[in-house]
């Protein structure tokens, strides 16, 4: 494997148990958004990861063949079954901008009830929100 | 090959009018119309559908191209694929009678409004799309949409505890939803797949599993027991169903348990050769299926109650499928479908009781039975229902529940069961007493609720109780013959 | 665990601690008679006699199920552990 | 050697945000983070992702922390 392969997915790893960390032993409504922020960052830097092959092309279509070209030294194009040898693997990269729209949506869920949460009880505390035993 | 269009339908028509009633947000009597088509059409839709496989944008099963030289079979699927089957057929046609229900049952309390009717349709169009798919990518990102669509059902309360119960969810659900989708990706950086069937095939064919498919498999597994609502998860799943309305509440239990069905089976197909992940899921039931009932028989409040009576349900039908023949899941998946309909009706007895007392604490409620005798009697039958007693359906799935466990070589399950389902018959039934029957000075109901759908509604569910009771093998032989086929 | 109904409270109290016992014995039973381990044996000798001690442990059950958020982020890691060391020790990669 | 320094960056820049009293300053941290993992995906070959990643993560994210932080108007650990 690639050293870069190898050094994102431990950036990834950092990244996932960091939100791990936040969410469970931050008391900041805000602070555990974040931590969940970074969680869907670092799932999303394994698959890119994933995907990656070194030293390869991007899998973007237009800049690198056409179907009609022939494949020569002396024109960029190729054709399709080189570029598709050379090229990296555009599967998990659609998945991840799946999971990035599904990510920010979902945060802005949590954002929109801590702010509601931070009305009504005039702090962002957990401590103070969760473990309070003032109603019913 | 052949492909039936009307399938992605019973997907892309909820959210269709999910989008319309969004649109129509203020003007309540389009949105009601709207509402009461849709349902209707909905309802239609799984009923007409041809049994088939639907292929999107017609991608057929091809050769496997060379250069990811890590597939271990020849050919897979290039596109995303739904099936059809006898087994999703009885699903969903319950997921959308029970949603056309709370429709009905929300618009006759004056819920109504586009959000709230949106939310219930995207909800309808995500679970239908997880029995349905055969991918696990869609898989997960309708795991997603559904998490946000039940959060914003509980949010629509407007209540302070059902926001701590909503961000509980939420927070959990970045957990689960992270771990699943980490181990789809380790799973596609191993096999290079994500279809089902395909990735059962290649694990098959690949031999022993690798520590990274282990780790899959371990967080897969988390995301299971969230889903289902299984131990770590059941207090966040039963404040969910604790804090919605209690008709919402009903959804929310049946959306949970057919995800549990789903979500097994196809951890079973993917991993079929691999009987520790049925060890694990039978031990955090067994787990579930005890807290769920301790904790309820020590409520007091008839909403806390039943949501904690319905996560121990929960347990039990995990319980038949972690037990892993043939005969138990199949009587497993029973157990959901029998369960789902009694605690329905639970559940809406809690809505009318919330609805015409405005408290749903038991020590303030009583002498019920002369104000609603027919709400009490039918509440009566379906604790009868819910805890085994013969006429009813739940008799036959806890029935083969047991005999399953005892063919299993798990005899002492069997006496859990029977522990559980009397546990659970003395917690309904103290509920019961507490409301309709307790000598009471100060209770006063609001003369203004008659409950007309409620009563229309707890009568057909009933009725379909003791039919699936008396006639159990129209339901269970399907189930049985499809999981005998599928071969987990 | 204050007045849960008259005679209510007590009746489905004790239904619900000898359902928790008489579990705990089955689970003990299934353990001891499934898997022929040694370190099992203990562990779950260990865990029942831990547990009878603590009688009535219907309260610590329900001081345990809470709607607090830390507990149940607590329960959630201990999961992913548990779960993580089974598979991993179940077949054979560690150990 | 600029994409290891980066990834670098992306793990401090997490940790920094986790540990940042200031939450003002924690999203501004989160916002780096998310701009530094866009190049780490120009990197990686997925320039499509690195483009949606750049816009969401360190325009619309931080955006929305920040209406969040004001209407919570005190915005700091106590």
């Amino acid at each position: 494997m690639d050293p870069f392969q190898v050094g994102s997915f431990l950036t990834a790893g950092v990244l996932i148990v960091t939100g791990l960390w936040a969410i469970i032993m931050m008391d900041n409504l805000l602070k555990k958004v974040i931590g969940a922020n970074l969680i869907g960052d670092g799932v999303n830097l394994v698959l890119i990861g994933i995907g990656y092959r070194p030293g390869g092309l991007v899998p973007e279509v237009t800049h690198h063949f056409h179907a009609t070209a022939v494949p020569s030294t002396f024109s960029h194009f190729l054709a399709f079954n080189e570029f598709a040898e050379l090229a990296s693997y555009p599967l998990p990269f659609a998945l991840v901008l799946t999971n990035i729209v599904i990510g920010a949506s979902t945060l802005s869920v949590m954002l929109a009830l801590s702010v509601v949460l931070y009305h009504k009880y005039n702090t962002l505390s957990v401590q103070k929100i969760f473990e309070s035993m003032e109603e019913d | 090959m052949f492909n039936s269009t009307l399938i992605p339908l019973m997907v892309v028509f909820p959210l269709i009018a999910a989008i319309l009633a969004n649109f129509l947000h203020q003007k309540d009597r389009s949105v009601k119309t709207i509402a009461i088509i849709s349902s209707i059409v909905a309802i239609i839709i799984p009923l007409i559908t041809l049994y088939g496989v639907h292929l999107f944008s017609g991608h057929i099963r091809t050769e496997s191209f060379p250069e990811i030289s890590k597939l271990l079979i020849p050919d897979v699927y290039m596109g995303i694929v739904y099936a059809y089957g006898p087994l999703q057929k009885i699903l969903l046609a319950l997921l959308t009678l029970m949603t056309v229900f709370v429709v009905f049952l929300s618009i006759n309390r004056k819920l109504i409004s586009g959000v709230y009717v949106a939310m219930i349709f995207i909800s309808l169009a995500s679970v239908s799309a997880i029995i349905l798919t055969d991918d696990f990518f869609n898989f997960f990102v309708f795991i997603e949409v559904l998490t946000v669509a039940q959060a914003a059902l509980v949010i629509a309360v407007k209540e302070t505890k059902a926001h701590k119960a909503a961000f509980k969810y939420m927070i959990f659900s970045s957990v689960s939803g992270g771990s699943i989708l980490l181990g789809i990706a380790l799973l596609l950086g191993v096999y290079g797949l994500l279809n089902m069937t395909d990735l059962s095939n290649a694990i098959t064919a690949g031999g022993a599993l690798k520590p990274v498919a282990l780790t899959a498999i371990a967080l897969i597994t988390v995301g299971w027991l969230y889903e289902s609502g299984l131990f770590p998860f059941h207090i966040v799943k039963s404040n969910m169903y604790e804090n919605a309305m209690p008709e919402t509440a009903a959804l929310l239990q049946l959306q949970s348990k057919f995800i549990l069905v789903a979500m097994s089976i196809a951890l079973l197909r993917i991993f079929s050769g691999y009987a520790l992940l049925k060890s694990v899921m039978l031990g955090f039931a067994i787990f579930t299926v005890v807290i769920g009932s301790v904790m309820a028989l020590q409520q007091t409040d008839l909403r806390k109650l039943l949501s904690f009576v319905a996560v121990g349900q929960a347990g039990l039908v995990a319980m038949g499928i972690g037990l892993g023949t043939s005969f138990s899941i199949s009587a497993g998946i029973f157990h959901a479908i029998n369960d789902v309909l009694s605690m329905a009706i639970l559940f809406f007895v809690a809505g009318f009781i919330l609805e015409s007392y405005k408290t749903t604490k038991l020590d303030q409620l009583g002498e019920g039975l002369q104000k609603a005798p027919l709400i009490g009697t039918i509440m009566f039958l379906a604790t009868l229902a819910i805890s085994g007693v013969p006429p009813f359906n739940s008799y036959q799935s806890e029935f083969r529940l047991i005999q399953s466990a005892v063919e299993a070589g798990y005899a002492e399950l069997s006496v859990l069961v029977i522990l559980l389902s009397v546990a659970t018959f003395i917690a309904v039934i103290k509920a019961f007493y507490m409301i309709f029957m307790k000598p009471s000075t100060n209770t006063e109901a609001d003369p203004k609720v008659k409950g007309t759908m409620y009563k229309t509604i707890i009568v057909i569910l009933i009725a379909m109780c003791l039919f699936i009771g008396l006639f159990p093998n129209m339901v269970y032989d399907p189930i049985y013959n499809i999981i005998v086929s599928l071969g987990v | 665990m204050e007045h849960k109904g008259k005679g209510f409270g007590i009746g489905s109290g004790f239904t619900s601690e000898f359902l928790m016992i008489s579990s705990i014995l089955i689970a003990g039973m299934l353990v001891l008679r499934t898997a022929n381990s040694v370190l099992f044996a203990l562990g779950s000798l260990v865990i029942l006699a831990a547990i009878l001690f603590t009688v009535p442990t219907v309260f610590r059950v329900e001081k345990e199920n809470t709607d607090s958020i830390n507990l149940t982020s607590f329960y959630v890691v201990l999961t992913i552990a548990v779960i993580l060391i089974v598979f991993f020790a179940g077949s054979g990669v560690l150990i | 050697m600029f994409d290891y320094i980066l990834l670098f960056v992306v793990a401090l820049s997490a940790l920094m945000a986790i540990i940042q009293e200031n939450l003002y300053k924690s999203i501004i941290i989160l916002g780096f983070e998310s701009f530094s993992l866009a190049a780490i995906y120009h990197f990686l070959l997925a320039t499509d992702v690195a483009a949606t990643q750049a816009i969401l993560g360190s325009a619309l994210i931080p955006g929305l922390f920040i209406v969040a932080l004001y209407k919570t108007s005190k915005g700091r650990d106590e």
